[in-house]
C-alpha cells in the first residue's frame, strides 16, 4: 500500500510562481492562476496548491485555520478541541465549485479564530506559540483532521490536481491579496493526499518549493530539537520550520537567518571584511545544521512579504522580473510572460542569493 | 700569445689544455721526438703484455687535439733554445718561435756503465714505446731475458714478458725488490710470489759482463741472455734546458709558479726539481700526478693567471702479477723516531704499513688493500693532525668516518676534495 | 629450569632460490631474527623471535621472504585453540598479565560494514566535486545556544574558541614515548599541511613541536605528564583524557626503559622512571570533579582554548556524555573499543567496553534528545579505517573523527601488535635511536598528507553523490545511511533503516 | 650538476643501495642474477659513524669534483670529467693502475672484484637510465640526487 507524506519522504519536481505587490494593492487570483497553469507540464496532476496574503481584511486580527477533514467525526472532535482552546469567531466551509478533475475531495473548513486569553498565559507563551502548537497538536494527534494554514490574513488553498484546477475550483478569483504564491506538484510516490500537496504553511509562514533537499534528515534532526515534529516529512515542511526557529523563536532578522539556510562558501566568507567575516562564520558555525542543501528553489510568503531563495549552486530554475509596484517569481520566464507582457529587469537570481521583496509599512 | 711546448707526456698536456682553457686564442705548439701521439709512458709494459693496443694507449683522443686546438708536431726533438730571440731549433730543421716556453722533457733511463755491454745488441731500456715495440718485435718463447734493475719499471717489464718468454731473471743490486717502497720481509714475500710465475731473482748482485748470448753476474754466476734490459733507474732530461742557460741541479730548477731561471720559460713533470712537503725540500719526484699538476700549474701560469704549485710527496700504485701495493709518503725512514704500525695476513698476501711522526701520518704503504687509500694519501696532503680525528687510524680500518662531522659534511656536501 | 612451551607464533619462510645474502634482513630486523652464517654462506632465522612486522618481507630487495602463521597445529578444538593454549603457557611461565597492542582484533561486529550509503539519482542531481565546491571545513567546539544580533543588526553574540579543521580528521593523542619523535614530526607536519590537527597525547609536548602549535590538541591525562602553562597555551585546545577504548578503566605505563633524556625533559619525569598514568584521574571521583577541571583548564588559558572530553565507549556511554556537555566540555569524543594501544592488558584490550558506532549513535540521539547535541561537539575515535567509515560516522552524527591507527599504517605501521617491546621496526613505537631514524619524517609526513588528501577527495566524491556540498549537511543525516544484516534493536540504536525500506 | 648525496640522520645503513648499484651496472639487470653469477662491485660505501648513543651510517659514491684528483692521477686516460661534470671512467682503456685509489681522498673509487675488464668501479650517476639506482631503492630518501647549489 502506498504510504502518505508522514509515513515516508516522496520526492518530488515542481513549478513555483509568486507575485508581490509591495504597496499593498490587492488584486485577485486570476493571474497567479494564469502563471502556474502555463507550466502545467512541469505538474503531475497530484499536487497543486496556492497561498495569499491580504485575503482576509475583514478578519485580519484572527488567525485562520484551513482544515482538512476525512469525515464529520473527526471534525467534531476537533472542532471540540478548537472550542476548548480558542474563541471562535466564525467557521463555515471554504467555498468550492465543482471541477471535473478534482475528486476525492475531504471536508474542507475554515475558522478565523483567537486564542483563549488565559490558556496562553498559563502556558506563559504568546498567542503564536500557543496557536502553532494547537496546529501541530491536531495534526499529529487528530488522525483524519489537518490544518494546512494558521496564519492572519492569509491563507492557503491546495488539494490533488493540477494547480490550475484547484484553483478554479477554489475560486481564487474571488479572493484579493497583496502576494500570492502558487505551487504545481510533481511528486514521484504518493497516494495523492490534500495535505500533502504545497504551499506547507506554519502561522504565517507559506512556502512553496521545487527541489528535493539532501540535507533532509540534518535539518530535521536539528530543528526537532527546539520542539518541532516534522510530521509530514516534507522539505516544505522540516525549511518552514527551520525559518520558524530562526526567525520568530532566535530573533534573527530574516536576511541573517536566509545567511544561514543558504550559508556563503568558506572561501566566500573569507574574502568578506573581517567584522562581516566573523559574522558570517558565526552563523554557520553555530548554525551549520540549518545549512539547506540539494537543489531547491522556494518561495516564502510571510507577514512582510515574499522571499526567493536558491540553493547554493543553483540546481533549480528560479527567475524573476518587475512592473510597477508589483515583482514577479516563477520556475519559467515565460509564466511571467503570460500575465506580464513587458517585463522589466528580468533576473536570475544566483546561487545561494535570496532575494527579499517586503511590504511597504502599513499606513 | 705563441705557447710552445717541449715534450709530449703527461706536463706537456695538462699544460696546453690548461692554457687552452685560459687562452682560447693564443697559438699551442707542442714539439714531441717521439713518433707516437701522447700516451701514458707507464703503459708500455701494458702494452708489451698486450693488454692496451696501439690505439687505446693513446692518452687524449684526437677530438682532444681538435677541440683545444694543439698543434703536435711529431718526430722533432728540440736541439736548442734560444731564449733571447724567444726561439726553438727543431730537429725536423724549422724553428718556432715562442712567447712562453714550457720544458717537459720527462727523463731519461739511467744506464750505468757495464762491461761487454755492446755486445749484446739486443739491449734496451724501457721507458717509452719505441722500447716496447722493439722488445715486442724480438721475442720468442725461447727468449732468455735479463732484466737489470729490480724496481718498479724492471718488475712490470717482467710482468709483461712472463709466459711469452722461455726464461726472465731480474738482477738488483739492493737485497730486495722495491727497497725504495717495501721492507725486506714483504719484499721476500712479493718475491715469493713472482717466483712462482717463473721469474727468477737474483738480488745482492750485478751483471758483471755481458756476453753474445749471456752474461755473467757478480757472484760469478753464469746466465743465458738473449734479451738484456737496463732498468736501473730514470734521470731528469734536462738536455733542453741546458741549451738555454737554465738553472739546473739534479733536475730544473723552478719557482712554485714553474718559473725557470730563465724569463718567459717554464719547466714541469720528471725533469724539474720541485718541493717535497714531506722532507721540505727540493727533489726530483718523477710522479705521474706530479706531472700532470705541475704541467697544469704552468700553463695557468703561462697563460695569465697566477697559481702555486703547492708541492707533493712521493706516490705510487702499482700493480704487478696480480699484485696490488699503493703506497705514498714516506714508507723506509731515517728518523728513529717515527713510529711504524704494521698489519700484515700472510695468508691472503696483505700488507698494511703507516707511518707517523708528530701526531701525522707522513706514510703508508698498503699490498693487496688498496680499498680506500685515498683517505691516508689525503690526511698526509692535508697534514692532518691525528688526534683531530674520530679514531686511531691504526685501530680500525679508514674510512671518512675518521673525520669528525663538520669536516666530513664539508667534504661530502661542499666537494671540497682537500 | 625447564623446557618452554611456548611454540613459535610465526614461521619466516626463505625462498633460497631467491635469497642472495644480502643480509639487508639481518640488519633491518631489531628482533634479530635473522642471521647470517658465514661459513656457510647462508642467511638463517629464529622464528620464535619473530613478531611478523614484515620489515625484513617488504624491504628484501629480491621479496624472497614470507611469514606465515605457525603451521604447528593443536588438535582442532573450537574452544581450546592454539591461542587460548598458547596464552596460558605463557601466563604460565611468567605469571603476569597478558600484555597486547593496537586494537581489539576479535571478530566482533564491525558496523561500519554494516551500513551502506545513499546516493543522488534522478530526482536530485549528484555533484561533482571536481567542477564544483564541496566543502569539508568542520568547526569543533562548543557553540551558544543561539546568536544575537543588536539593532543595527551587530552581531552581540561571543563565539567560543573552535578547533578550525580543513575535514572532518584529527590525529588521535598518541603520547611521545608511546611514538617516536619522528612519528610525532610527521603528524605535526601533516595536520600543519593539511589544516588539521595532531595530539600530543599523554606524554608532553617536545620543545621541537611547539612551533606546530597552531595544529596541535594537548592532552592533559591522569599522570599530568609534562603539562604546565606554557604547554596548556601552546595547542588550539586541549583535551583531558578519561578514557581510552583499547582499555577502558585502565591507566597507562610508559616502561623506564623508553624514558630517555628527551622523554624524559618532555615529560618532566627522570631519565629512566617508569611514566604510570593512573586509572582513574585522582582529583576526578565524579561528574562534578571534571567540571572543575575543565573550569580550571578554561582559567588558565582565559577562556581561549576549547577543553575536549574523551572517554572511552561503555555502557553508560550516552549518559556520560551528556554529563560532560553539561560539565561544560567543548568537544567530547567517545572512542571505541577497537582503538589503538601501545600497550594495554589482552584481556581489557579484547572484552571491555563497547562497539564505537552503537555509542556515537545513541550519544548523538541523547544529546539531541535532551536539546544541546548543537552545543558540543561529537569527535567519532575507535578504529576508524577509511573514508567512507568517516562519512559514515559524521551521518550517524559525529562532527569529526579522530585517526590513530590508519594514520600509523599509513607511516608504515604494519599491525604487528608489539608496540609494548619497544622494538617497533618502522621506527613508530620505538625510542631507539637507530629505529627511530628508520622513519624519515620527510617521507612519513607525506604520506599521511597523501592520505588524508586521498580520503578528503573520497569523501567529497560521496557527499557529491549524495547530493550535499557542505558536510554540515551530512552531520547527523542518518536518512543517508541504510543498515544490512541487522536486527531491529541495531537498527533502532542506530537510528538508520534497513536497506530497501 | 646535481650528484647524490647522502643524509646521516636518514641513513639505515641497510646495504640496499648497494643491492641496486650492481643490479644497475649488471648485464642482467635482474637482481638474483647479478648476484648469482656476476661478480660486481658497487659503486657505493656504506660507512658506519660510532657515536655515543647509536649507531648511524652514510652512503659514499663519488663526489665528481670539481677538480678531480682521479683524472689528474690516471695514466691511461681512462678516466675523464665529461662536459655534464661527471667523472666516468672508460673500461676500455683503464689499466686498473690504481692510481685513482691512491689519490681519491674520499675513497670513493673501488677496485673492482670482477675478473672482467672493468677494473674500477666508481658512481656514474647511472646517467644511462636516468635516476641513480641507489637514490630510487633507498627506502628511507636518504641518498638524494641534488644540485650542488642546493644543497649549500
Amino acid at each position: 500500500m502506498l504510504k502518505k507524506e508522514g509515513e515516508i519522504r516522496i520526492p518530488s519536481g515542481c513549478a513555483i510562481s509568486g507575485i508581490i505587490d509591495k504597496k499593498r494593492n490587492r488584486f485577485n487570483g486570476s493571474d497567479i492562476i494564469k502563471s502556474i497553469a502555463l507550466m502545467h507540464d512541469r505538474s503531475n496532476g497530484l499536487g497543486g496548491g496556492f497561498a495569499g496574503y491580504g485575503i482576509y481584511p475583514q478578519y485580519k486580527d484572527f488567525f485562520a485555520l484551513h482544515i482538512f477533514y476525512d469525515n464529520e467525526t473527526i471534525k467534531h472532535k476537533t472542532e471540540d478541541f478548537l472550542n476548548a482552546h480558542f474563541e471562535i469567531e466564525s467557521a463555515g466551509n471554504i467555498p468550492t465549485r465543482k471541477v471535473s478533475s478534482i475528486a476525492n475531495k475531504p471536508l474542507i473548513w475554515r475558522y478565523f479564530v483567537q486564542p483563549r486569553i488565559y490558556k496562553v498565559k498559563d502556558l506563559c507563551m504568546d498567542e503564536k506559540e500557543f496557536t502553532a502548537r494547537c496546529v501541530i497538536r491536531i495534526n499529529r494527534e487528530f488522525d483524519g483532521a489537518y490544518v494546512f494554514s494558521s496564519g492572519k490574513n492569509m491563507g492557503a488553498f491546495k488539494g490533488v490536481g493540477y494547480p490550475e484546477d484547484i484553483g478554479d475550483f477554489f475560486m481564487l478569483e474571488n479572493y484579493e491579496g497583496y502576494i500570492w504564491t502558487a505551487h504545481g506538484r510533481f511528486p514521484t510516490n504518493t497516494p495523492g493526499w490534500w495535505g500533502g500537496a504545497h504551499p506547507f504553511t506554519m502561522l504565517d509562514w507559506s512556502i512553496v518549493h521545487n527541489g528535493e533537499i539532501s540535507s533532509y534528515d540534518a535539518n530535521r534532526r536539528f530543528v526537532e530539537m527546539y520542539g518541532y515534529n516534522c510530521a509530514l516529512q516534507t522539505d516544505t515542511e522540516v525549511i518552514t520550520y527551520l525559518l520558524d526557529l530562526l526567525v520568530r523563536k532566535h530573533n534573527l532578522p530574516i536576511e541573517k537567518a536566509l545567511q544561514i539556510l543558504v550559508a556563503p562558501f568558506w572561501n566566500e566568507i573569507e574574502k568578506e571584511n573581517p567584522e562581516k567575516a566573523k559574522e558570517l562564520k558565526a552563523l554557520r558555525t553555530v548554525y551549520a545544521s540549518a545549512l539547506i542543501n540539494g537543489p531547491f528553489s522556494i518561495l516564502v510568503g510571510y507577514e512582510d512579504g515574499l522571499i526567493a531563495l536558491n540553493d547554493r549552486i543553483k540546481l533549480r530554475s528560479m527567475v524573476m522580473a518587475e512592473k510597477g509596484n508589483k515583482t514577479f517569481f516563477a520556475s519559467e520566464e515565460s509564466a511571467i510572460r503570460v500575465i506580464c507582457p513587458e517585463p522589466e529587469n528580468i533576473y536570475h537570481p544566483a546561487g545561494g542569493e535570496p532575494i527579499v521583496v517586503k511590504l511597504e509599512a502599513k499606513i | 700569445m705563441e705557447y710552445l711546448i717541449i715534450g709530449n707526456s703527461v706536463a706537456g698536456t695538462s699544460c696546453a689544455q690548461k692554457i687552452r682553457f685560459n687562452d682560447k686564442k693564443g697559438q699551442i705548439t707542442i714539439l714531441s721526438e717521439e713518433s707516437f701521439p701522447a700516451y701514458g709512458r707507464p703503459l708500455i709494459s701494458y702494452y708489451l703484455a698486450g693488454k692496451v693496443d696501439s690505439n687505446l694507449i693513446q692518452y687524449r683522443n684526437d677530438d682532444f687535439y681538435r677541440e683545444n686546438k694543439i698543434n703536435v708536431v711529431l718526430n722533432c726533438k728540440a736541439l736548442n733554445i734560444d731564449s733571447k730571440n724567444k726561439k726553438v731549433k727543431g730537429s725536423n730543421g724549422k724553428e718556432y718561435s715562442y712567447d712562453k716556453l714550457l720544458i717537459a722533457t720527462g727523463s731519461v733511463p739511467f744506464v750505468p756503465p757495464v762491461k761487454g755491454i755492446e755486445n749484446q745488441k739486443n739491449t734496451f731500456t724501457f721507458l717509452k714505446l719505441e722500447d716496447a715495440k722493439k722488445i715486442e718485435k724480438i721475442i720468442t718463447d725461447k727468449s732468455n731475458v735479463i732484466i737489470v734493475g729490480a724496481g718498479l719499471i724492471g718488475l712490470k717489464a717482467a710482468e709483461a714478458l712472463a709466459g711469452k718468454v722461455a726464461s726472465i731473471s731480474v738482477v738488483d743490486l739492493a737485497d730486495r725488490l722495491m727497497a725504495s717502497v717495501l721492507d725486506s720481509q714483504t719484499a721476500l714475500r712479493i718475491q715469493k710470489y713472482i717466483e712462482k710465475r717463473d721469474v727468477k731473482f737474483y738480488l745482492s748482485n750485478t751483471v758483471a759482463e755481458v756476453g753474445k748470448d749471456s752474461v755473467v753476474l757478480k757472484n760469478g754466476e753464469k746466465l743465458p741472455c738473449d734479451i738484456l734490459i737496463m732498468a736501473v733507474g730514470v734521470k731528469p732530461n734536462t738536455e733542453a734546458a741546458l741549451t738555454a742557460g737554465i738553472k739546473v741541479n739534479r733536475g730544473i730548477v723552478v719557482n712554485e709558479y714553474m718559473e725557470t731561471s730563465v724569463k718567459n720559460i717554464y719547466a714541469a713533470g720528471d725533469c724539474v726539481e720541485s718541493l717535497d712537503i714531506l722532507s721540505n725540500q727540493n727533489k726530483v719526484l718523477a710522479l705521474w700526478p706530479n706531472a700532470y699538476m705541475q704541467g697544469e700549474t704552468a700553463g695557468s701560469n703561462m697563460s695569465g693567471v697566477e697559481n702555486k704549485f703547492a708541492g707533493s710527496f712521493a706516490m705510487n700504485a702499482i700493480g704487478f702479477f696480480g699484485i696490488q701495493l699503493i703506497s705514498a709518503g714516506i714508507v723506509d725512514p731515517k728518523d728513529e723516531k717515527v713510529s711504524i704500525y704494521i698489519e700484515e695476513n700472510e695468508k691472503e698476501i696483505t700488507y698494511k704499513k703507516l707511518l707517523t711522526l708528530n701526531n701525522k701520518l707522513i706514510g703508508f704503504a698498503l699490498l693487496n688493500l688498496p680499498d680506500r687509500a685515498g683517505i691516508y694519501t689525503s690526511l698526509i696532503n692535508d697534514d692532518v693532525k691525528l688526534d683531530s680525528l674520530n679514531y686511531d687510524i691504526t685501530k680500525k680500518d679508514i674510512g671518512l668516518n675518521v673525520f669528525p662531522q663538520d669536516i666530513r659534511h664539508n667534504k661530502l656536501f661542499r666537494g671540497n676534495n682537500k | 629450569m625447564s623446557i618452554s612451551l611456548i611454540t613459535p607464533q610465526f614461521e619466516v619462510l626463505r625462498d633460497e632460490k631467491k635469497c642472495i645474502q644480502c643480509k639487508v634482513c639481518v640488519k633491518q630486523c631489531a628482533n634479530e631474527v635473522h642471521r647470517y652464517d658465514e661459513e656457510d654462506n647462508v642467511v638463517l632465522a629464529d622464528d620464535a623471535k619473530c613478531v611478523n612486522c614484515h620489515r625484513c618481507v617488504v624491504l628484501c630487495p629480491t621479496k624472497a621472504l614470507k611469514i606465515r602463521n605457525n603451521s604447528l597445529e593443536f588438535r582442532d578444538n573450537a574452544n581450546w585453540n592454539g591461542k587460548a593454549i598458547n596464552e596460558i603457557f605463557i601466563q604460565a611461565e611468567t605469571g603476569g598479565i597478558l600484555l597486547s597492542s593496537m586494537g581489539n582484533p576479535k571478530p566482533f561486529p564491525i558496523y561500519w560494514d554494516k551500513m551502506l550509503l545513499n546516493a543522488s539519482q534522478v530526482t536530485n542531481p549528484s555533484i561533482d566535486p571536481l567542477r564544483e565546491p564541496m566543502e569539508t571545513k568542520v568547526m569543533i567546539g562548543r557553540k551558544p545556544k543561539k546568536l544575537e544580533f543588536d539593532k543595527k543588526g551587530k552581531l552581540i553574540t561571543e563565539i567560543p574558541p573552535q578547533i578550525e579543521l580543513n575535514m572532518p580528521i584529527m590525529f588521535s593523542a598518541m603520547s611521545y614515548g608511546s611514538i617516536s619523535k619522528n612519528a610525532h614530526e610527521a603528524l605535526a607536519r601533516a595536520a600543519e599541511k593539511l589544516g588539521i590537527v595532531y595530539n600530543t597525547g599523554e606524554g608532553g609536548l617536545h620543545k621541537d613541536f611547539y612551533k606546530y602549535g597552531k595544529n596541535t590538541i594537548v592532552q592533559v591525562a591522569s599522570g599530568r605528564f609534562g603539562v604546565h602553562l606554557n604547554y596548556l597555551e601552546a595547542g588550539v585546545a586541549i583535551e583531558i583524557k578519561m578514557g581510552q577504548g583499547a582499555k577502558p578503566g585502565i591507566g597507562g605505563h610508559l616502561p623506564g626503559i623508553k624514558v630517555g633524556e628527551d622523554v624524559s625533559a618532555t615529560r618532566m619525569i627522570p631519565v629512566g622512571a617508569d611514566a604510570i598514568s593512573p586509572a582513574p584521574h585522582h582529583d576526578i571521583y565524579s561528574i562534578e570533579d571534571l567540571s572543575q577541571l575543565i573550569f580550571s583548564l578554561k582559567e588558565a588559558t582565559n577562556y581561549k582554548k576549547p577543553v575536549l572530553v574523551k572517554i572511552a565507549a561503555v555502557n553508560n556511554v550516552a549518559a556520560i556524555a551528556s554529563g560532560i556537555a553539561r560539565a561544560g566540555a567543548d568537544a567530547i569524543i567517545i572512542d571505541g573499543f577497537r582503538g589503538g594501544t601501545g600497550a594495554a592488558p589482552t584481556r581489557v584490550r579484547d572484552n571491555v567496553g563497547i562497539p564505537i558506532e552503537l555509542a556515537l549513535a545513541a550519544v548523538d540521539q541523547r544529546l539531541r534528545d535532551e536539546g544541546i547535541r548543537n552545543e558540543v561537539s561529537i569527535v567519532c575515535a575507535g578504529s576508524v579505517r577509511n573514508s567512507s567509515d568517516i562519512v559514515k560516522a559524521i551521518a550517524l552524527g559525529a562532527d569529526a573523527v579522530y585517526i590513530g591507527s590508519a594514520a600509523l599504517i599509513a607511516i608504515g605501521c604494519h599491525m604487528c601488535h608489539s608496540c609494548s617491546t619497544g622494538k617497533c621496526n618502522w621506527g613508530i613505537a620505538t625510542q631507539e635511536a637507530e629505529l627511530v631514524k628508520r622513519l624519515n619524517p620527510d617521507l612519513a609526513y607525506q604520506k599521511l598528507v597523501n592520505l588524508l588528501s586521498a580520503w578528503n577527495h573520497e569523501i567529497k566524491e560521496m557527499l557529491g553523490g549524495m547530493g550535499i556540498n557542505a558536510i554540515d549537511s551530512l552531520r547527523g543525516n542518518r536518512l543517508m545511511l541504510r543498515g544490512v544484516g541487522l536486527n531491529q534493536k541495531e537498527l533502532d540504536i542506530l537510528g538508520i533503516k534497513h536497506a530497501g525500506e | 650538476m646535481k650528484k647524490v648525496y647522502a643524509f646521516e640522520k636518514n641513513c639505515l645503513g641497510c646495504g640496499l643501495c648497494e643491492v641496486y648499484c650492481k643490479t644497475a651496472h649488471s648485464k642482467s639487470k635482474d637482481i638474483i642474477k647479478t648476484y648469482r653469477k656476476e661478480n660486481i662491485t658497487s659503486a657505493i660505501v656504506i660507512e658506519e659513524i660510532l657515536s655515543p648513543k647509536a649507531k648511524t651510517y652514510f652512503a659514499l659514491q663519488c663526489r665528481h669534483c670539481a677538480d678531480p684528483k682521479c683524472v689528474k692521477a690516471c695514466i691511461s686516460g681512462a678516466m675523464y670529467k665529461d662536459q655534464n661534470g661527471i667523472v666516468k671512467n672508460i673500461k676500455e682503456k683503464c689499466v686498473g693502475c690504481l692510481s685513482c685509489v691512491l689519490v681519491c681522498p674520499f675513497g670513493a673509487v673501488k677496485r673492482n672484484k670482477d675478473k672482467e675488464r672493468k677494473i674500477i668501479s666508481k658512481c656514474d650517476l647511472c646517467i644511462e637510465t636516468g635516476t641513480p639506482a641507489c637514490v630510487e631503492n633507498c627506502p628511507n630518501n636518504a641518498l638524494k640526487l641534488m644540485d650542488e647549489e642546493e644543497v649549500k
